[in-house]
């Protein structure tokens, strides 16, 4: 590749990359205090859904990204209500409040703008190119010329970083994923954290959903999130569970999928299925390479009753 | 009790599934009606379809409803093996991939063997191709302690995109225009089980595996060595002197077969060619199945046959009362909900549903 | 839901099988649309399912068929294999399968020529395009996709022999993300016109298209399926539209006049199914000789003189002719 | 001191089936050390986990200087000056001992500071920046108690504390909870070797199924006099009270006479021609958790106890595990019998399935044994008999064998282990710690099955940190110090002489 087609190549890997690292940043916190939330699709696509209905109602891409945050939170509260709150099994609570938010959403999309949907057009997160930093060769355009949730992902991971490993609100929360009845001892309130750990997560969800929709493509369309909720998950575990590791995932696997379309349109004549396994290959190979025996929180995805 | 040991954190009676199932459908229906009414639509028609669309009839339940139970069974039975053993396998959808491809492969070029030969051919291509898709996670967890829970997710992926491939290059039918294989070989296709029915024998294959499984976890030496690895692997290594490894390792990779053999029969019995999209997501489906029955093979087919009565009547929801795809979802949703709900107040200390033990990690 | 018409005389009876969303606004809403028209002119009971699985075809067909469904509207190849056995089994029905490859007594592909569409859309591309390249992004490559960009591709040298033509295929109708980055990369490839074939992720191709207009550069997008002018209008061109519904209604007489089924249905610029109409809000940027050869191009496939390259798929029919 | 600091009064609590607590009273006055004693699964735990606002009570009231309050939780309990030493650990593996005391501290400036004055003041030291879980647990348990005093609290709540401590440990932490009583505070102590408690508490209150029996002063107390109104028998086991320098082989009348086989009182020596059973050539094995064994070279003969006593964390897990033939040796050799028993130190996560029921926990360990399977299948029927045989002659207190072992206390879930592995040791026993825990009866219990093997001619391996009864059950003594074994000539066999070789080699205390 140019240089030119280079940077072009790294800017496609940030865009890919963002709303991965925005769910995933979110999934770790609630991971970290044990709740692993397979709704997190859920959440993304309320996120898009809630995003696109915000950003008409208001007229404001901005409002649409609180309104999709809003969004990405209610389903979080849904899957906590059961998997935190009546102690039910992560995964399976996961399941379902993945399969009813995608339908939820094409419901009430239908509901508002017919059965047969719409062309919507939205008001859209315009790029906003941050001044000098920009101009960093190479990686400038890419890093810094990109939608301003964007900066939210890069601000927020040392952010959640320095909570997690450097505050004692961190330190609780990270006992409660890892060892719930000492953390019960130790005083900890251990619903409460993992409840509101969940909806942290489910908020940056609905952002990344709200990225989706109104960075991204500029419209909703039915089962858009398309299958990013899982992929989250898989970058939080690639990312060890650590925030500044968790961004780098998520850029890696940002890059990894660009990949498949800079060599699709390099004229590389193989199957595009085969670019398409290209990131999830990739993925295995970095798991298998470096990520070695990083531990899972030891509580992780164990319901939590006291006494 | 028939079984000295069947008890520990799984103890439940055979029919209690049930029990919740029922319960679970009277709130569901609640619920459901509020939102329905909410969207505009009518919920009694729509249970009225829902129910005539599963059970309505004879045939109905048996050419739609227990056909589409059968690959949510196989997949919940692979599942539930799996987790019995602390094997964490999300991977049962890209194994049922790479079954539905194997089946597809061995069932077009098999073209001359009778059907004596050829259904057992397909059927162990599916198990074979299936056990493959899971060697690699099973090798990252005990070689390299990476967990599987991320690494089956990713390997569902690739399998999808490995059937696509398929259908699209090597497999691809005979006139090259459409992304199917050629329909497989009269003689690889599972004869019906009940003739003038669609359902074919992948369903008595399906509920045989439950009770040998049952049977197999409750009464065998190996199955209660993989109880005790699953529930402890120091104890069963302190106390029991168990190799875990080699417990862990088997599990894994029957599981891995018996997810591709949904995906075999699936093609051999109902599509008889192999398509993209072939599975609307029966392998994580399998993992509330599985969860739901208490990782209880035997619960395994009863709570796969309600989530196949469930897409058999969402199906009817959408013909006779209208309702949209994307509601019939949202119903599904309660349904499983529901069954949380109920299962969590009925029970009164000691959890049923077992924590799926992600944490710790890798570590074999 | 079917509402019941009177019953005058037994009621026309027509279900729909859709395996995507209706509410696209595309390929799978047009569809719908008819659906509807098709209540309403012929005070037909009309019922629709979306299937997700190859195994819920036969399901969908037998349910219909046994609850004495008289047509139904199958939108999509994959239905084709389900179609022919459920043709066999029930005589008395009727299926119509969209883009469809296979043929028997009773089931009927109906195949859009949009390449007669794409064809004149590729005209306009190559008037437009300053670069010399276009771009064009599909989803899943199936033949009526392949064929839109067979002609899209001839449409284009037909006014520009040596214009240089970018192809990629995301591998999904709906993934907005990929189908923008597929954009995005053709674009930085020069391109500077980009047709797509695409269902919801379309959208993101026309703002792809935006952001490289508002970073300066002069792009544009062409429409495709449906009139999306409106979509984007300060950078579609214009759109290369199927009017399913028409064909569906369209369908329906043939099917009364017992015409359906043996054979292919072919619907057509003959039948103004298919069509390029320029986006009215830019018809000033385009040259004004280009807006008349495109019209004078559609005349003669209409009249049969102009013939526009496509891949034939239906049984019995040759290949790429 | 008239009005008592704390007083709980007629406490109920019931765990499913299980009445835990049946209106049990407790009252606790300032300036004082206070004992409490009881069997296993006398409620003991229960009652201070309750006063500790672990556990909401059913029923009774917990009144704080005559005020009755809620304690919903720990912080509630904090709150009004009381600290709890939980009997079995509460700490994050995978956190540092530093994390694990500013977890629950809240925001605290200088709190490395603070710990710096309370270890030099209380001489409890611990490694602040290593991880718990690469910690042993006499660590581990100083840790636990750091914890509580850091809460400067005006009740100390220590539930079996000095179970994992070395005696000097025992002896400081003592002297310290004599000092905090003094300055005005409580100290409520549970621990099952009696003499301990009479020595430090002032008074002292006993436990009985869920109920108070006794409470008072402890001066003029009798050992046998507790013990009676502990278990309502008189098991009265020298060495399980910690009476010193007993003979092994003479006294220790047993609680009861084990049951087919008569009373036994003969001497384990008796058997010394017995033949060599197993043999440890320069066997070495590392352990991650702690320094591994290397250079063994050990010999048991049939109808001898060979006790290895040592400070916790000195690869005593490693020999074991060696002996056991849990693991094989990475270098030299390990000749070893087929009928070999085990009763690991970690009962709860290495002995025993917590939610497995009893019979498939006996069927754990017997699933080997040919007996008890025909062909692929186990024989249930055959392991639900052995279980039921178990849970008659151990005692153990469970209401069916259909239990699940997690519902049991400590000391039952002990006696069940002990109870199979006896069933497997037909030439060879390894025992871990196998009274650690429990209450004075159940000790005895197992001291006199361990001495019984013994003179059935099985070989037994004591692995202990208790000196009284390494030195009370064994005819060879070895000292274990950094992975080594030294063996401690006749005339040093102390609880001197031992400690001096026990220390010898110790690097952490
Ligand atoms: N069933 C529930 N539905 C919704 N929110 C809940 C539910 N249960 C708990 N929560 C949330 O968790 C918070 C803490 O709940 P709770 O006090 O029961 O547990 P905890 O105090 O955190 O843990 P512990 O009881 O062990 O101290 C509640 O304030 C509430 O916000
Ligand atoms: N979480 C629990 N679930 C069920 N039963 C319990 C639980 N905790 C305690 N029990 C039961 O309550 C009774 C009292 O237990 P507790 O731990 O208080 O006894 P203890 O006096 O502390 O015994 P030990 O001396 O062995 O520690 C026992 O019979 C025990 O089986
Ligand atoms: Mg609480
Ligand atoms: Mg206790």
């Amino acid at each position: 590749m140019t240089e030119a087609e280079l940077s072009l190549f790294l800017e496609a890997s940030v865009r890919l990359g963002i709303p991965l690292a925005l769910a995933a940043l979110g999934e770790t916190i609630s991971e970290r205090s044990g709740v692993i939330n397979i709704g997190l699709e859920g959440s993304i696509i309320a996120g898009a859904l809630g995003g696109a209905l915000g950003a008409l109602a208001f007229g404001s891409a901005g409002l649409g990204v609180l309104t999709g945050a809003a969004a990405g939170m209610l389903v979080a509260a849904v899957f906590a209500a059961f998997a935190v709150g009546l102690g039910a099994d992560q995964i399976i609570t996961g399941t379902a409040v993945t399969l009813g938010g995608l339908g939820m959403t094409g419901a009430v999309y239908q509901a508002r703008f017919g059965a047969t949907g719409t062309e919507l057009s939205l008001p859209t997160l315009q790029a906003l190119p941050l001044p000098f930093l920009e101009r960093i060769p190479l990686v400038g355009s890419a890093l810094f010329a990109q939608a301003p949730t964007a900066y939210v992902a890069y601000v927020l991971a040392p952010m959640l970083w320095y909570w997690l490993f450097r505050t004692p609100a961190g330190l609780e929360l990270r006992a409660v994923g890892e060892a719930p009845d000492a953390a019960k001892a130790a005083g900890v309130r251990v619903r409460r954290v993992r409840f509101l750990a969940t909806l942290v997560g489910g908020v940056l969800a609905g952002v990344a959903g709200a990225h989706l929709a109104l960075a991204h493509a500029g419209t909703f369309a039915e089962n858009m999130s398309a299958g990013k909720g899982f992929i989250a998950i898989a970058v939080v575990v690639l990312g060890r569970w650590n925030p500044l590791l968790v961004l780098g995932a998520a850029l890696f696997f940002g890059a990894a999928s660009a990949l498949q379309f800079f060599l699709q349109a390099l004229g590389f004549d193989l199957p595009y299925q085969l670019f398409l396994a290209l990131p999830y290959l990739l993925t295995l190979a970095a798991l298998g390479g470096w990520v070695g025996r990083a531990r899972a929180p030891a509580a992780l995805a164990i319901p939590w009753e006291s006494e | 009790m028939v079984d000295g040991g069947a008890g520990g954190r799984f103890a439940r009676t055979r029919w209690e599934p049930v029990a919740i199932s029922l319960g679970a459908i009277g709130l569901t229906g609640l619920v459901g009606a509020v939102l329905l009414l909410a969207g505009g639509f009518d919920p009694l028609a729509a249970a009225a379809a829902m129910v005539r669309g599963s059970v309505g009839s004879w045939d109905v339940f048996v050419s739609i409803t227990l056909v589409r139970s059968v690959p949510l069974i196989l997949t919940g039975l692979a599942v539930a093996l799996a987790f019995r053993a602390g094997v964490w396998n999300i991977g049962a959808e890209g194994q049922l991939y790479a079954g539905a491809v194997a089946a597809a492969g061995v069932g077009l070029a098999g073209g001359g063997l009778p059907a004596v030969l050829l259904v057992p051919a397909v059927l162990c291509a599916a198990l074979a191709a299936g056990a493959a898709w899971a060697v690699l996670p099973m090798l990252m967890r005990v070689r390299l302690g990476v967990g599987e829970v991320i690494t089956t997710i990713l390997m569902n992926f690739v399998g999808i995109h490995m059937a696509a491939y398929m259908v699209h290059g090597p497999l691809q039918e005979s006139r090259g225009v459409f992304p199917q294989t050629d329909a497989i070989a009269e003689a690889a296709r599972l004869p019906p089980l009940l003739p003038g029915t669609r359902l074919h024998v992948g369903f008595a294959v399906a509920a045989l595996l439950a009770l040998g499984m049952t049977v197999f976890l409750h009464r065998s030496r190996a199955g209660f060595r993989i109880r005790a690895v699953g529930a402890s692997p120091e104890a069963a290594h302190v106390s029991g002197r168990i190799d875990a490894r080699r417990v862990l390792v088997g599990c894994f990779l029957v599981s891995g077969a018996v997810a591709g053999l949904a995906g075999g029969v699936e093609v051999a019995g109902v599509t008889h060619a192999l398509y993209e999209d072939l599975s609307p997501g029966w392998g994580y489906t399998a993992i509330a199945v599985a969860l739901l029955a208490g990782l209880e093979p035997l619960g395994v087919l009863v709570t796969g046959l309600l989530f196949g009565a469930l897409q058999a009547g969402a199906g009817a929801m959408q013909r006779d009362a209208g309702i949209p795809a994307a509601w019939v979802g949202v119903v599904e949703a309660l349904v499983i909900l529901a069954v949380l709900g109920l299962d969590r107040l009925r029970r009164t200390g000691g959890r049923v549903l077992p924590g799926i033990r992600i944490g710790g990690g890798g570590g074999a | 839901g079917g509402g019941d018409a009177p019953e005058a005389e037994p009621t026309l009876r027509v279900a729909l099988l859709t395996s995507g969303p209706v509410s696209d606004a595309g390929w799978y809403a047009g569809a719908y649309e008819g659906l509807m028209r098709i209540e309403q002119q012929f005070g037909a009971q009309v019922s629709h399912q979306q299937t997700a699985t190859p195994a819920e075809f036969d399901e969908a067909f037998i349910a219909y068929a046994t609850s004495g469904y008289d047509l139904i509207f199958a939108h999509g190849n994959e239905y084709q294999d389900a179609a022919i056995r459920a043709g066999e089994r029930f005589p008395e029905l009727t299926i119509v399968v969209s883009g469809g490859g296979r043929v028997s007594g009773n089931v009927a592909p109906l195949i859009f020529r949009l390449e007669e569409g794409s064809y004149l859309a590729g005209m306009a591309a190559a008037a437009m395009t300053e670069s010399g390249i276009v771009g064009m992004v599909g989803g899943v490559e199936i033949p009526p996709a392949r064929g839109t960009f067979v002609a899209f591709e001839a449409g284009a040298r037909s006014v520009d022999p040596d214009i240089e033509v970018l192809e990629v295929f995301t591998g999904d109708w709906n993934d907005v993300a990929a189908a923008k980055e597929a954009t995005v990369a053709q674009l930085s490839r020069g391109a500077d016109v980009v047709i797509h074939n695409l269902d919801a992720a379309s959208f993101a191709v026309f703002q792809a298209v935006r952001e490289a207009r508002a970073a300066g550069r002069t792009t544009w997008a062409v429409g495709m399926n449906s009139d999306q002018n409106d979509v984007a209008p300060d950078v579609i061109i214009g759109s290369a539209v199927i009017r399913i519904a028409d064909a569906f209604v369209e369908t329906v007489r043939m099917w009364q006049a017992g015409e359906v089924g043996g054979a292919a249905i072919y619907a057509s610029t003959r039948q103004d199914v298919i069509d390029f109409v320029f986006n009215p809000e830019l018809l000033d940027r385009v040259p004004p000789e280009i807006v008349q050869r495109v019209s004078e191009a559609r005349d003669m496939i209409r009249a049969g003189t102009l013939d526009v390259p496509r891949i034939e798929f239906v049984e019995g029919e040759a290949g790429v002719r | 001191m008239t009005r008592p600091l704390a007083r709980l009064g007629g406490i109920e609590r019931r765990f499913g089936a299980v009445l835990a607590l049946d209106g049990a009273d407790l009252e606790i006055r300032a300036g004082e050390v206070h004992g409490v004693l009881g069997a296993n699964g006398a409620g003991k735990s229960t009652l201070l986990n309750v006063l500790g606002g672990m556990l909401a009570p059913d029923a009774g009231v917990v009144e704080i200087e005559g005020r009755a309050v809620r304690l919903g939780s720990p912080r509630d309990a904090w709150a009004l000056g009381i600290a709890l030493v939980h009997q079995h650990f509460t700490l994050v593996p995978r956190l540092s001992a530093l994390e694990n005391l500013a977890l629950g501290a809240g925001h605290r400036r200088g709190l490395a500071g603070d710990l710096e004055k309370l270890m030099a003041r209380t001489g409890l030291r611990v490694p602040l920046d290593a991880r718990v879980e690469q910690l042993g647990v006499g660590d581990r348990q100083r840790i636990e108690i750091l914890k509580a005093l850091l809460r400067d609290p005006r009740v100390l709540v220590l539930d079996e504390p000095t179970a994992v401590l070395t005696p000097d440990e025992v002896d400081g932490l003592f002297g310290l909870l004599k000092e905090l009583a003094a300055d005005g505070r409580a100290v409520v102590l549970v621990a099952h070797k009696l003499d301990e408690v009479l020595g430090v508490a002032d008074r002292i209150t006993v436990l009985r199924n869920g109920r108070t029996v006794l409470t008072g002063p402890s001066a003029g107390r009798s050992v046998p006099e507790l013990v009676r109104a502990m278990v309502g028998g008189d098991a009265v086991d020298p060495i399980a009270l910690g009476l010193t320098g007993v003979d092994a082989g003479a006294t220790g009348a047993m609680s009861r006479p084990p049951a087919e086989r008569g009373e036994t009182t003969t001497s384990a020596r008796a058997l010394h021609a017995g033949g060599v059973v197993v043999r440890l050539r320069g066997a070495a094995l590392a352990d991650r958790s702690g320094p591994g064994v290397h250079g063994v070279d050990l010999e048991i003969r049939r109808g001898e106890i060979v006790g290895v006593a040592g400070v916790e964390g000195n690869g005593q897990r490693a020999l074991a595990l060696l002996a056991s033939g849990r693991a094989v040796p990475d270098s030299g050799s390990a000749e070893l019998p087929s009928g070999i028993g085990f009763i690991p130190q970690d009962r709860s996560t290495e002995g025993l399935i917590a939610e497995f029921d009893l019979v498939e926990n006996v069927g754990l360990a017997l699933q080997r044994e040919p007996e008890y399977v025909r062909g692929p299948w186990m024989r249930w029927d055959a392991v639900r008999d052995a279980a039921e045989r178990i849970r008659e002659r151990f005692e153990v207190a469970a209401p069916s064998v259909t239990t699940l072992a997690g519902a049991l206390s400590g000391g039952n879930q002990q006696r069940v282990i002990v109870g199979r592995e006896l069933t497997l040791a037909r030439d060879f026993l390894v025992a871990e710690n196998p009274t650690r825990g429990l209450d004075v009866a159940a000790a005895a219990f197992v001291h006199a099955e361990l001495r019984r093997m013994a003179t059935e001619g099985v070989g037994v391996l004591l692995v202990s940190t208790d000196l009284d009864e390494v030195l009370g059950l064994s005819n060879r003594v070895y000292a274990i110090a950094r992975g080594r074994l030294h063996d401690v000539p006749e005339e040093r066999r102390t609880r001197e002489g031992v400690g001096a070789f026990m220390l010898g080699g110790t690097a952490d205390g």
